[in-house]
């Protein structure tokens, strides 16, 4: 019983994306740069992101962290690129939702990201899902580099 | 009300007249401490495990309806410490000295409680600032207008009682506060003998800083709270470091968590949140102008009883919040104390942490009857019964 | 041993392997905090009347057993504060800028608590000195040899665990001491994780100032104790000004009361020390040398157990005082420990307040498991299979 | 039955003495002088002491305090008068003895101050009955003037 709980936590498309996430590592030219910390866990993420004309042209992460921190960070780099700050706005917003409630009205926006809902059921996890989401929402407010 | 309260069960005699410097506790209060060791007990911030999220979780909930409670703007204004005294220590000691420089001003009224007094004292000492102390009202209440006069254009900081603990007043703080804030300056409001007997509300007062202890709002002893405007707390430095307060700890360099967790470092006094929780609660659900209509009765009574004895001194007004404080020409305050403690009424007699208040009235110490909820009529008859007998005991009946 | 903890009671499934960050609360503590707040609750130090009094007479009979039960010299070389974090801040606030001056070195190992670090950290940074941090031990634990080395004619302060909060090892403190002691420095040792698992002589160990947690010695939270020698607490100012804690007020000036008063402003968390005082009378009611063989079996069980398990690392040795601490190839500690609190195993995963040592282990965090009296062999079992299994989950069984 | 007990502790000799305390005021030449103070209560107290050939030669105690305290000043002065400080010294032990347990072994020693007894059965007000022999154990040991 516990282990169905766990499963949908731990699918194994979520174990494959830590093991091997996308995007990880560092851009050679971000546009955003922004380092996060969980700091109650010690995990920590650095995001590099590289907008031009208004649109996530790359993004990678680097750190380490959970299964759970890494599989976000990888699913959500996968699909923030090609999007709008203000459309990334709106999926870290969703992320948000989801992962808290199960479910979000608009939580097509996410994409395969979509598959972590089952964090909600961990609530001591959510951190680490949203974690990645928060760098992303704080790169694109705070992160702006200057050269 | 009393039924409620089963430290009365266990001392059905008791006349107890010193809630202003602890009050007895419901048993709503007893069973929230309890229930969190029997159920709850896990560190908070810390573990991943279900039940220290739950701890946490619940933790920071109070933390929101401690802010709701005083009407805070947010629960990151909420800081949790030991006490009152614990609170404007922290506020006197970190964010003191960011805001008062050498030739500043700092002004009290001599009618504070020694927490609200000394740590002021220190402060301007420490960094060279000017401690201005007002006179009070003959009655020993705190003086608003002699405050407003003694304000100057240094003045960067007013600490103030909203109640006092030996006169009882209510201060009129906004209008101080109006004033302080037209020139930038910052208002510390200590909250310790008003939040039992009054809803408070931190901005319609114009506080920027208010604290108050668990211990004489029907909650838990080791429990307080400093509400700080954000921005103020934000500034302020952390004044302890260890578990908890950090963001980051490398050999070199340590970096804060934000607010308010950098104020709180180590190990919180968990159950101690919990009953404070459950003490608000209790008083949430009080109907207040009932509250304030029964207590205003009792103190008349009592006054108008205490009057009516020979030689004896009032001090504060009628209006008072629970507190009324006298004297009795010819008969130590501690004599009296002592007489009444034999007749199981247990009021105290001293100088009330308030030495600089007893210099202006001009006495050594004074006798302090101070109410809660649990008490009634009869406590109040008993009163007045004890302390004209003990007039007819020490002084003859001529 | 175990009925004796109503907690479990309530969570008879619980495997409760957090004691470390907080343990759970005999029946005679909960007793203790519900018998103060029927029979005993008033203010100490103020009132005159027969239950003040007598509240204060056992506030201090306390105090007295405390001494007693660190082999302090004398009652008041004790120092009630609101924890381990509380009473190290004490210390380096106050102490520290008296014994330490620019060019000084004060010493601590990676290994210490971030309550034991930060503040000396905070404290050199402040004063000038040099901060030195001693290597560990390839296990985590606290190296002597690193820490003898270390020392110089120019070292004034050593701040020392003596049982460390990750690997658990006890420290011998005494040889250091000497050492420091010799050239008139001085020695504060941070027993947050020894007093729950050995008897504590603090004259014995050479310890000029000692702190620990009610919280983890089976009594309440919002409560520690500060041991210091007499003299020295003598010298050192107070950190919080307010009630209790005075001689004299007058508006231009203040004078402070003898040790201990003059370092409990306010009202002192009363229940809190009624409660501990139950707690250290449980404690030493304790058979040690059966305690320490059963503690002792249990955690050379448990690493057995978990050595046999691919792809494990375990930090400490096997005679550490209830703290196991580990590492699985491959899977991240908070994903073990979710797994372990989904068959409700209660384990710790995270940095532990000891970043320093964690970045000399070369890790982001450890699973740590510690023991209380009220854990088993069963409570060992499930954790080892619990272990195994996710090893399988997480990483299949190749 | 409670004014029994309230009785032997205010006798009339008692609030006789502390109405008209004898050796109230100051010595216009004190050898010794000492402030001594009761914090929780606020009450202080000087004594002045004339310690000539090694014999207290005259006593005098100031400040305000309830009966208790003055009441003890005034009989601590009286006995005090014509002994050795070595003396004085015992009749301050014998003193506390008896306030705390009701009695003690050499009490003659202490002549009228005896009547103090009756404190025992006050435990909070046994700090207002030592305070003056307190006073006048410190103004020996630390208070002499030097002029
Ligand atoms: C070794 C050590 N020192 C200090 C502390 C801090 O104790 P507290 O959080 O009770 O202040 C702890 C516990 O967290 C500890 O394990
Ligand atoms: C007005 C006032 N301020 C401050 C305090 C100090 O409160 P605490 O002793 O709970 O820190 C008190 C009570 O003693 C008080 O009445």
């Amino acid at each position: 019983m516990a282990l169905t709980k766990l499963d949908q936590l731990y699918r194994q498309v979520i174990l494959d994306e830590a093991t091997h996430p996308r995007h990880h590592g560092k851009l050679s030219q971000p546009t955003h740069t922004i380092t996060v910390r969980n700091p109650s866990c010690g995990d920590v993420l650095t995001l590099d992101l590289q907008v031009v004309d208004g649109v996530i042209q790359a993004a990678a992460f680097a750190g380490s962290g959970c299964t759970i921190s890494q599989a976000s960070g990888s699913l959500m780099t996968d699909q923030i690129i090609g999007q709008t700050p203000a459309t990334v706005s709106r999926m870290v917003e969703t992320f948000s939702t989801l992962v808290i409630d199960g479910q979000a009205a608009d939580e097509a926006l996410l994409g395969d990201a979509a598959i972590l809902r089952g964090v909600h059921q961990f609530p001591a996890r959510i951190k680490c899902a949203t974690l990645a989401w928060k760098a992303a929402a704080q790169a694109l407010t705070e992160g702006a580099q200057h050269d | 009300m009393r039924e409620q309260f089963p430290f009365f069960a266990q001392h059905p005699d008791l006349v107890y007249l010193d809630t202003a410097a602890t009050s007895q506790k419901p048993q709503v209060v007893l069973d929230a401490l309890r229930d969190y060791y029997l159920n709850d007990n896990a560190n908070v911030h810390r573990g991943l495990y279900q039940l220290a999220f739950e701890t946490t979780e619940r933790y920071e909930a109070i933390r929101a309806q401690v802010a709701a409670f005083v009407n805070a703007a947010q629960a990151e204004e909420i800081v949790f410490t030991r006490g009152t005294t614990d609170s404007l220590n922290l506020v006197a000691g970190s964010f003191g000295p960011q805001v008062l420089q050498a030739g500043d001003e700092v002004l009290v009224s001599a009618s504070e409680h020694h927490s609200n007094f000394i740590p002021w004292q220190q402060l301007a000492e420490r960094v060279g600032a000017r401690f201005v102390v007002a006179p009070v009202q003959a009655d020993g209440n705190t003086d608003p207008a002699a405050l407003a006069q003694l304000i100057t254009p240094r003045t960067r900081l007013l600490a103030i009682a909203q109640v006092t603990n030996v006169a009882g007043g209510l201060v009129p703080v906004r209008a101080l506060a109006d004033r302080l804030h037209a020139q930038g300056g910052i208002v510390v409001v200590d909250g310790a003998q008003s939040v039992a007997h009054m809803p408070v509300d931190v901005q319609a007062m114009g506080a920027d800083f208010f604290a108050f202890s668990g211990h004489k709002v029907y909650g838990p002893t080791g429990i307080g709270v400093l509400y700080g405007r954000r921005a103020l707390l934000a500034a302020m430095p952390p004044a302890q470091f260890g578990g908890e307060m950090i963001d980051e700890v490398t050999d070199a360099h340590s970096t804060w968590a934000p607010v308010p967790l950098k104020f709180e470092a180590g190990t919180p006094d968990i159950a101690g949140v919990f009953g404070l929780s459950a003490a608000l609660t209790f008083l949430q659900a009080q109907d207040w102008s009932t509250v304030r209509a029964r207590e205003d009765q009792l103190i008349r009574r009592l006054r108008q009883g205490l009057a009516a004895i020979d030689g004896l001194t009032l001090y504060g007004t009628a209006d008072s919040f629970g507190i009324v404080s006298f004297n009795l020409t010819g008969v130590h305050p501690h004599d009296l104390a002592t007489f009444l403690d034999e007749q199981h009424i247990a009021v105290r007699a001293g100088h009330h942490c308030a030495q600089p208040l007893m210099a202006r009235l001009g006495v050594p110490a004074t006798v302090r009857a101070s109410l809660g909820l649990y008490n009634d009529a009869s406590d109040i008859d008993r009163l007045i019964g004890g302390v004209a007998a003990a007039r007819g005991y020490f002084l003859g009946t001529d």
